[in-house]
């Protein structure tokens, strides 16, 4: 009743028995089918993301965005893809053939490969597999991968050293993304992705706001956007590993740039946000489809608002601020939280509700707001720290270009 | 259903062109390779046996971290190892690396 | 429950880090190292406390003890024959678990307190550069010993991490572990002033003597126990507590003839024989006659050492172990005849109770009283476990480590006080004698109004040990005690009556000798109460010493048992045995005795020693009445001198005589000097034949080698592969064989 | 010989391991040998998936190819300046010698005693969870907690190690 995902299922494997299939035929043809219907829907609600990310960068910068093609500009994408897909292909000279192709295939398919876990309700998940999250992270470093081809393969010194520059970063933002994958995994005590998403009756943006955080932090790096756009940055590295690439194998890149902003933004609302939860949405599984959507559109709205106002940061800051302030906030803040966890559960034996337990909120209440507790001090602390680091390194610097003014500032003072 | 040999067949497969690639190979990044296909070669053995022979306690799959773990080590410490020696001796070929002999 | 076990794990491994942090890490500064030190043994303290805390509201206890473990060393099936490392808190644990982190946690305190001052004189002998020269005229040398109380917060944070293994080991091998690790924690802690000697003393033991002497003694009874604990290994199959004690088929087990065919050790029991070897390291380790000579030279130690050895850990640690083990030396006792090991415990315990009492009479070292006060409180102890007075006999040991370590700390305060005084009224221009001792109670005096923090606690020590009636801690352990004697065994009552008198007189001689009257030196005259940090324990302690008497007072007692609402300590230790102990029915003739023979001896000694002060100069009127007797005890029944006659120098001149001077000068040697003159002849004989014919031959075949191998070095190509590619042949050859051997075959 | 579903899934993995294999130790460009090297380790995890561990699974796509093999492949790049054309030296034919006598050998172990022998059983449910377990229990039979942290210590000696040496 109700889910629409069900019932489309029931009425192809009826259809197909009819036909004469035998039931594991029938299942394997589904299951294809989905799997393509699901890839298909991806790449094509890009085609949105791209007009919406164009209108909505322009409003911030006080432009109007596309307007010319179709009503408010809508199919202004769809132009753009045509004269991409158009488009020669150009082979540099001494490049290798099988990494150059291998790469935007790779890519793609790393981004594509995660919805397979995703739930969109209750019920309709690719495959529920019980290391969901595992699978997201080794999915996602093919992408790794397919850069280092990419700026390999271009016999390009620019594509090289910008694939250098995008596998550092990325290898180095995986460090906290992974360890804040961590904490839905310990509180639900699972890696499927639909028991996360069950088990959140309090949004873990809630009880773990800071982690929560870290992650976006960490999942803006990974996706390559402002303020972390080191990968393309035009003005230093040319256009990063993508240089030599153009026509059809530019447009790959470009999608799955597109796709891999989207797919993360998913997967915060999986994790954080309780994916497809929401009121009625047990009853009623195909709401808990449209609960994703605004969840999925809502930190999509962050992505893009943070990369129309934030400056591009430079790549030692990038790095060091992930490793000496990223990485170490997210080991404290992780094991902080499993300690008061635990001593809170042996205190208060019996009154700390599993999540997974599909307790109401009501019960689930203690352990949020201890959890919440810990993340705000972390928070806190964090941010005074860095606080007083940059002061200090302000006024270093200050004391380096103008020795002058900072004695006669203390002198004033 | 896949009888277990199979399996064991294809990591002895694995396991003897390892060891062709490190006893053959020039470039010691090469050799590096090859001493990760024996240790997958392994990995597979541990699986498949765990799999058809005890799957009801996880020693084998147990095993087969603590085997991922050291290949992790090895990469590491082997690559870091043959940059410094590229560095120090501008070769990466193991056979001129032969300082230490009669 | 897992989580307890994490917990219990922690305890001791907190201290113990701290041992390695501050060798590691701190030993430079004391400060680093009191913090590290401080930390760890307060957080031990609060651990102790939360796992007090479940403890206690576990109900049944005894039954379902809290425990944790996992397997140290697999053998065999994993699960069940592996040896297990793990955690025991039950009942009797958990009384250790109230009071050793509680007395090590005020000893730490004290002892950052004690240690204060950076640096120390030591004594420089002969000639030799000097820096000063102290009031009695000695050469000293500035000593910089930053670094040696560094390490004595170390050093007294492993003996607390190893008193703490020992309290919540839950089998005997772990016991064991920390039982000598304390060991060679005493063997470091009172040879600790290690260069310290006493020229002027030439009969004084030094430290570093003292700590070998302590070492070797417990080790005579270590190794008994270590037998003890492989026989009860191999006979049960594990040294589990829980699977030996709780377990009524182990211990019938246990109850067969050990030695069938041996006449003359016909009725010993496994149980007995195991019993009597492993309360030989409890007569080691707790000092009991006649292994109890090395306490009193432990004294050498410093004063927070002294506490620590002797109140709260090692010493303990003896009558915890046979306490622990009452099933075992019990097995077979029906409530009537006592079993063997019970027999020797009751009436060693008996007779070192009141020995060493009676040394401790005639004792005018201050810290010497305290340490024989010692040797006959813990023969009390194990009298009463021998004649089945388990739940008395831990709830005096209980009682017993904290006024004592508050006595102990008191006498630290004293020396302390004293020693400043003496430092000042040099100052001051007075001279004292060149061996003047501040630990002598006969230099003190009057010190009452010099130091009244320390007096009144000290007094509430002193009284608790006494066993004062009704106020404090000390007369309910000791009256139980002494009920179940009257109740069982009346000759051992007896003779711990008797003791118990000397007890209290002592107490009060030592009291009075210290605080009453006035002053009878300079020294005593400008003596300075101490910092608080050694104050601050002995209040804590204090408090104690008087309180904690309330948790077992008898149920029959008149008005007291019905406001304390029964006797919680019996009930809750008792049922640490599979059958929980009949309380004795309420008898009003040992209360009265004991209440009569504590006043009494109070009263002698206060008439002797407090209410007419002895003045400078005055001798020991007990040397008056006792005349040789007085000798006698003073010098401890010449017990040093027994066995350095009868030990020391036997075997030293076994050594020297026989072993050095006949077998291995003249026999051994004669025979050899002879065959080297046979050979010496034949050597030369020798010679010829061998420069021409045997260096001919050696020369050409070195040679030839050396050719051969010059040719075959290229072998060594320093190439990798290679050695691999020869190596894995190799190899493919033996599994070749293998195979062959295996299939083909 | 059923053909089935897994059957065909086992072969494609089994090729891709195994050409992937004979691709590192042969091929002449050392950056296609780390590419047949994922290839063949890719194929590994397939078999692994096969063998219904899927954790494994996804642990080897991590590890190796998101880890170890982007190291390889960086180290390639890094040092490529002196990447000769020549892929084999001068012992390969007593190596391939040494490869063919150790693949019979173990061919013919695993075809005498392994053949034919030990029909597949079920996997528990809860193993995924119990593997996790096993990783941090001290008890039991499964007790891994003290490899388990010597394992980590090693990673950590491992990181700090490659760092010290790679550093100039």
């Amino acid at each position: 009743m109700g889910d629409i995902f069900t019932t489309i299922y029931n009425f192809l494997l009826s259809l197909l028995i009819g036909l004469g299939a035998d039931q594991v035929v029938a299942d394997a043809i589904i299951t294809f089918l989905a799997a393509a219907v699901l890839a298909t829907c991806v790449l094509l609600i890009l085609i949105f993301n791209i007009w919406l990310e164009r209108k909505v960068l322009g409003r911030i910068q006080d432009r109007i965005g596309p307007n010319r093609v179709g009503p408010y500009g809508i199919f202004q994408t769809v132009a753009d893809l045509t004269k991409l897909l158009t488009k020669e292909i150009i082979i540099p000279s001494g490049a290798d053939l099988v990494p150059f192709f291998l790469a935007p295939i790779l890519m793609v398919a790393s981004v594509i490969l995660v919805w397979a876990v995703i739930p969109f309700t209750g019920k309709t998940i690719g495959t529920d597999v019980n290391i969901g999250v595992l699978y997201f992270v080794a999915v996602s470093s093919l992408g790794i991968m397919a850069v280092l081809l990419a700026g390999w393969s271009s016999n390009n010194k620019y594509a090289l050293l910008g694939a250098f520059r995008a596998v550092a970063m990325l290898v180095s933002y995986e460090v906290p993304m992974i360890l804040m994958l961590l904490v839905p995994v310990l509180l639900s005590g699972s890696m499927r992705m639909g028991e996360i998403a069950a088990a959140q009756s309090i949004w873990y943006v809630f009880s773990m706001p800071l982690a929560a955080f870290i992650f976006l932090i960490a999942m803006t790096a990974e996706i390559g956007r402002s303020p972390f756009d080191l990968l393309e940055a035009e003005s230093e590295i040319v256009a990063g590993y993508q240089t030599e690439y153009s026509g059809f194998a530019f447009a790959m890149f470009y999608a799955a740039e597109w796709a891999h902003a989207f797919t993360m933004c998913a997967l915060v609302a999986t994790l954080f946000l309780g994916g497809w939860r929401g009121p009625g949405a047990e009853q009623y599984p195909t709401l808990g489809f449209i609960y994703l959507a605004i969840k999925i559109y809502v930190v999509y709205f962050f992505s893009i608002w943070s990369r129309g106002t934030l400056p591009r940061i430079r790549i030692d800051h990038v790095m060091s601020f992930c490793w000496k302030f990223l990485i170490p906030l997210a080991l404290i803040l992780i094991v902080l939280t499993t300690l008061v966890d635990k001593i809170a559960q042996i205190l208060l034996i019996n009154r700390f509700p599993n999540y997974l337990s599909m307790a109401t909120p009501a019960d689930m209440l203690p352990r949020a707001g201890i959890l919440l507790a810990v993340n705000l001090v972390v928070g806190l602390v964090a941010i005074g720290w860095i606080a007083l680091v940059g002061r200090r390194e302000r006024r270093h610097q200050t004391a380096a270009e103008h020795p002058a003014s900072v004695e006669a500032g203390m002198a004033t003072r | 259903m896949i009888p277990l040999h199979w399996y064991l067949l294809v990591a002895a497969g694995m396991f003897a062109l390892g060891v062709y690639g490190v006893l053959a190979r020039r470039n010691m990044v090469a050799i590096i390779m090859s001493i990760e296909l024996m240790l997958n070669a392994v990995n597979i053995n541990l699986v498949a046996f765990w799999r058809y022979m005890a799957p009801e306690n996880l020693n084998g799959q147990a095993f087969a971290i603590f085997v991922f773990t050291v290949a992790a080590a090895e990469a590491a410490v082997g690559l870091a190892l043959i940059i410094s020696i590229y560095r120090a001796r501008e070769t990466v070929v193991a056979k001129e690396i032969d300082m230490l002999k009669w | 429950m897992e989580n307890i076990g994490l917990i219990a794990f922690l305890i001791p491994a907190s201290p113990l880090l701290a041992f390695f942090i501050i060798l590691l890490f701190t030993r430079h500064s004391k400060l680093a190292s009191d913090i590290v030190a401080m930390v760890a043994i307060l957080f031990t303290w609060v651990l102790a406390g939360i796992l007090l805390y479940l403890a206690l509201t576990t109900p049944h206890l005894g039954e379902e003890p809290l425990t944790a473990g996992l397997v140290w060393l697999p053998l065999g099936d994993a699960v069940t024959d592996s040896l297990r490392m793990g955690v025991l808190v039950d009942p009797l644990g958990a009384v250790m678990l109230f009071f050793v982190p509680l007395t090590a946690t005020m000893i730490f305190i004290y002892s950052t307190g004690y240690m204060a001052s950076g640096s120390y004189w030591t004594e420089v002998t002969g000639e030799g550069d000097h820096d000063a020269v102290d009031t009695a005229g000695r050469k000293l040398k500035k000593f910089d010993a930053t670094a040696w109380k560094a390490r004595f917060m170390a050093f007294i944070a492993l003996f607390a991490g190893a008193m703490l293994i020992l309290s919540l080991a839950d089998n005997l091998l772990l016991l064991f572990v920390g039982w000598e690790i304390m060991g060679l924690c005493s063997y470091l802690l009172i040879g600790f002033w290690h260069n310290r000697v006493y020229a002027n003393q030439p009969k004084r033991i030094t430290p570093m003597l003292a700590g070998i002497k302590a070492f070797m003694t417990t080790r005579v009874g270590d190794m008994p126990m270590l037998v003890g604990i492989a026989w009860l290994y191999s006979f049960t199959g594990t040294l589990n507590f829980r699977e030996i004690l709780y377990n009524p088929e182990v211990l019938e087990g246990l109850n067969v003839l050990a030695f069938p065919n041996v006449p003359a050790l016909a009725g010993v029991t496994v149980a007995g024989a195991i019993g009597i070897l492993l309360f030989m390291g409890a007569i080691g380790k707790s000092a009991q006659f006649p292994l109890h000579t090395w306490l009193p030279d432990a004294m050498e130690g410093p004063t927070p050492v002294s506490a620590m050895i002797h109140a709260a850990t090692m010493v303990s640690a003896g009558v915890y172990m046979i306490i622990r083990m009452f099933p075992l030396m019990s097995a077979g006792w029906d409530g009537h005849a006592l079993t063997l090991p019970m027999q020797v415990m009751a009436s060693v315990g008996a007779f070192t109770a009141l020995f060493a009492a009676t040394i401790a009479v005639a004792q005018c070292d201050v810290k010497k009283v305290l340490a024989y006060s010692t040797i006959s409180q813990l023969g009390y102890m194990v009298a009463a476990v021998g004649i089945g007075a388990y739940v008395a006999a831990a709830f005096h040991l209980m009682t017993h480590a904290i006024f004592k370590a508050l006595l102990f700390m008191g006498s630290g305060s004293i020396i302390h006080a004293v020693e400043h005084g003496e430092e000042h009224a040099h100052h001051h221009g007075h001279h004292f004698p060149i061996d003047f001792d501040a630990q002598d109670m006969f230099n003190m005096g009057g010190l009452w109004k010099r130091i009244p923090v320390t007096a009144w606690t000290f007094l509430i020590g002193g009284l608790a040990l006494s066993g004062f009636p009704f106020v404090t801690a000390g007369f309910w352990s000791k009256d139980e005690i002494l009920a179940d004697a009257f109740a069982h065994n009346p000759t051992v009552f007896w003779v711990l009556a008797a003791a118990a008198f000397l007890t209290a007189f002592y107490t009060m001689r030592q009291i009075g000798l210290t605080f009453a009257g006035e002053p009878r030196t300079h020294a005593a005259e400008e003596a300075t109460q101490t910092d608080w940090r050694m104050n601050l324990p002995l209040v804590v302690l204090a408090f104690f010493a008087v309180f904690a008497g309330y948790v077992g007072v008898h149920e029959g007692f008149p008005v007291l048992g019905k406001l304390l609402g029964g006797n919680f300590f019996h009930h809750f230790v008792g049922s640490t045995l599979l059958k929980e102990p009949e309380a004795l029915a309420f008898s009003w003739a040992p209360v009265l005795l004991s209440i009569g023979i504590a006043l009494s001896g109070l009263l002698i000694g206060w008439l002797v020693y407090v209410r007419r002060p002895l003045q400078a100069e005055d001798e020991d009127p007990l040397k008056k009445v006792l005349g040789p007797i007085y000798t006698l005890l003073e010098n401890k029944y010449y017990f040093d001198e027994l066995y350095d006659l009868i030990f020391v120098r036997p075997s030293k001149w076994v050594s020297e005589q026989i072993v050095y001077l006949l077998l291995d000068k003249q026999i051994i040697d004669g025979f050899l000097h002879f065959v080297a003159r046979f050979f010496e002849w034949l050597a030369f004989r020798n010679k010829d034949f061998d420069t021409y014919v045997v260096n001919g031959l050696g020369d050409s075949v070195a040679e030839g080698i050396g050719k051969t191998s010059d040719s075959f070095k290229y072998v060594q190509s320093g190439r990798i592969q290679q050695y691999m590619a020869i190596a894995i042949a190799g190899v493919l050859m033996l599994v070749g064989v293998f195979v062959w051997a295996l299939f083909l075959r | 010989m059923v053909i089935t579903p897994v059957t065909i899934a086992f072969f494609i993995m089994a090729a891709f391991t195994l050409g992937g294999s004979l691709g590192v130790v042969t091929n002449r460009n050392l950056f296609h040998a780390a590419l047949y090297l994922i290839l063949a380790l890719f194929g590994a995890a397939g078999l692994f998936v096969l063998l219904e561990a899927p954790f494994l699974a996804a642990v080897q796509v991590l590890i190796y190819v998101g880890a170890i093999s982007v190291l390889i492949a960086i180290t390639i790049m890094v040092t490529r300046r002196i990447m000769g054309v020549e892929s084999a030296n001068r012992q390969w034919p007593l190596s391939a010698l040494v490869g063919l006598l150790l693949a019979a050998t173990l061919g013919f172990v695993i075809m005498d005693r392994f053949a034919g022998k030990f029909p597949v059983a079920g996997v528990p449910d809860d193993s995924l969870t119990r593997l996790g377990m096993a990783l941090v229990s001290y008890e039991g039979m499964e007790a891994y907690l003290v490899p388990f942290e010597v394992a980590s210590v090693l990673l950590l000696a491992a990181m700090i190690g490659a760092i010290v040496v790679a550093r100039k």
